[in-house]
């Protein structure tokens, strides 16, 4: 039974480790900040959900597993919403994303009240 | 197992460190931040179960909640030039 | 009333977080939550907002379940667009119309576009979601759909 | 051997944190950095077991100095300023204390040494009897709120003088620049 439960927490935290450091490496090798979103939410969502899964299958049926499912119902709710509100306002202050060239882009909400994204 | 995902979170915490630093638009650097937020939360985590100690979960939860808090504040900031009440007329507020 | 269930919950929450149960580390986590509650309310800063929570507890499992296999998918798609020499990126930003009539199956709905990589809702206007994905695809308008009808059938009233 | 690894790693990103804080010139990306400079640092202590330490760390450090940063920005510019005259004379000043501060710890005892003044004198009374005389189980919190209480409340009664007077200051600049405005519009 604990062997059972040690071989399936090694394989979350692997893939969730894995994941994490795919994100990363899609942060550093995405070329523009719409794609790096994308990158940034591998990590947010695939990798920390593994993570927290593998390391609640090592903590039992104790306290310890309560607070990591906390956190991880906290990271759930939260992280989107944060990708969401990054994504949100770099729309609203005039960052366009590059649309694909075989694809026609749609007309955006006129915004960009705030000059110069660049900070 | 634990030092595989410490070495991963570390070797994430790197790139994403070198993103943070790069930039180049703002919000760039806002994403990075956050994700390094995550990390550490995640990080503080596996550190408590590789030293058998993991009492520290508390302090990722404060973490967790703090960098959220963090993120939406600078955007906040960002979006209305300030920070606590929205001016009533944001619009003017921005412009100035 | 509200003020009891939330001093009860913050107590609750004190409980699960202390894990010393001794009575007097119990009665400060209960003057602790009291003290939270009056606080707060002589702030008066609550909006008074009411979030009703009118989702059959069953199905949202379901939904969540179905959401976990479509994260795990996703996530081997952007990981393989991570991962290939020669990035196959076709970003393209729609709109998908929102069918939830609920303000908390739109939250839903909304975040999880986010929480699958490879989508990420930009901007929400009334019955619309403008979302950018990553690699885009013909059938991405499809699943999208499909998702967002899960999302309404866990409303109360929705179509099962 | 691995809490070494973990120490050195650490150290090697706080050090480029702080470098990349130097160098930056755009006033945002420093917030961000100082936030993760924090973070990190909040690891270290995590690391040295030092819990409470790095609770007033996450809050101090990433809570409340990046919102106060970010109002002092609101106030000022956004760009750094090109300094005036040249850092030769600091950069020594610098250099020199540095040297004689690493010179001081030459003479401190090792760290976690057993035969340290500081190990020897109170700390075996309170890690020997602190369950039994207070009854709260972290040692570091009956010795911050218990055994140095009157220390304690003093510190906080400074952090939060502290607080309140930048805020105050914040704030009050802030209304009187809207009221300025107005006062140009009208």
């Amino acid at each position: 039974m604990t062997l059972l439960v040690d071989i399936l927490s090694w394989i979350l935290i692997v893939g969730g480790s894995f994941f994490t450091v795919v994100g990363a490496i899609g942060t550093v090798r995405f070329p523009d900040f719409w794609s790096r979103l994308h990158a940034v939410s591998v990590a947010d969502s695939g990798g920390m959900l593994l993570l927290i899964a593998g390391m609640c299958l090592q903590g039992g049926f104790t306290l310890v597993t309560v607070k990591l499912i906390l956190i991880g119902i906290f990271l759930f709710i939260t992280g989107p919403t944060a990708t969401h509100a990054v994504a949100n306002a770099a729309l609203v202050t005039g960052l366009r994303p590059r649309v694909a060239r075989d694809i026609e882009a749609v007309e955006l909400p006129p915004y960009s009240d705030v000059p110069d994204p660049r900070g | 197992m634990f030092l595989l995902a410490a070495l991963a979170l570390f070797a994430a915490m790197a790139l994403v460190l070198y993103r943070l630093y790069a930039g180049p638009t703002l919000y760039d650097r806002v994403l990075a931040a956050n994700s390094f937020g995550t990390t550490t939360v995640l990080f503080i985590g596996v550190i408590g179960f590789l030293t058998g100690r993991p009492d520290f979960l508390d302090i990722a939860l404060l973490y967790a909640l703090i960098n959220f808090v963090g993120t939406i504040a600078v955007l906040k900031f960002f979006r209305y030039r300030a920070i606590g009440d929205i001016p009533q007329v944001p619009d003017r507020e921005v412009g100035s | 009333m509200r003020v009891v269930v939330t001093a009860l919950i913050l107590f609750l929450l004190w409980l699960l977080m202390s894990g010393i149960y001794k009575p007097m580390i119990i009665g400060f986590g209960a003057v602790a939550s009291i003290v939270a509650v009056y606080v707060g309310q002589r702030m008066d800063r609550a909006d008074g907002d009411r979030v009703a929570l009118l989702l059959s507890p069953l199905k949202f499992l379901g939904y969540l379940g179905w959401l976990m296999i479509e994260i795990a998918k996703s996530n081997i798609a952007v990981t393989r667009t991570i991962l290939t020499q020669k990035m196959p990126i076709r970003q393209n930003l729609f709109r998908v119309p929102s069918c939830q009539r609920s303000e908390l199956a739109q939250v839903i709905f909304a975040n999880s576009i986010t929480l699958t990589p490879g989508t990420i809702t930009v901007e929400t206007e009334e019955n619309d979601f403008w979302v950018h994905a990553v690699s885009f695809s013909e059938d991405d308008h499809e699943a999208l759909a499909d998702m967002g009808a899960r999302v309404a059938a866990i409303e109360p009233g929705g179509a099962a | 051997m691995i809490e070494t690894l973990i120490n050195i790693a650490l150290f090697a990103m706080l050090v480029f944190t702080a470098l990349a804080i130097v160098r930056m010139d755009r006033l945002f990306a420093v917030v961000m950095l100082s936030g993760v400079f924090s973070l990190l640092s909040a690891m270290l202590f995590v690391t040295l077991d030092a819990v409470d330490v790095a609770f007033t760390e996450a809050a101090v450090g990433a809570g409340i100095s990046t919102v106060l940063m970010l109002g002092t920005i609101a106030l000022t510019a956004r760009r750094e300023k090109a300094p005036s005259h040249s850092s030769a004379v600091p950069l020594v000043v610098c250099v020199v204390t540095g040297a004689v501060l690493v010179y001081g710890t030459l003479d401190m005892p090792n760290f976690g040494d057993a035969k340290a003044p500081a190990n020897l004198h109170v700390a075996p009374d309170y890690l020997h009897d602190s369950i039994e005389e207070i009854d709260v189980p972290n040692v570091v919190t009956s010795i911050l709120a218990s055994y140095r209480g009157y220390d304690t409340l003093g510190e906080t009664a400074v952090v939060f003088t502290a607080g309140i007077g930048v805020l105050l200051i914040l704030s009050g600049l802030r209304r009187r620049r809207r009221y300025l405005d107005e006062d140009e519009d009208t």
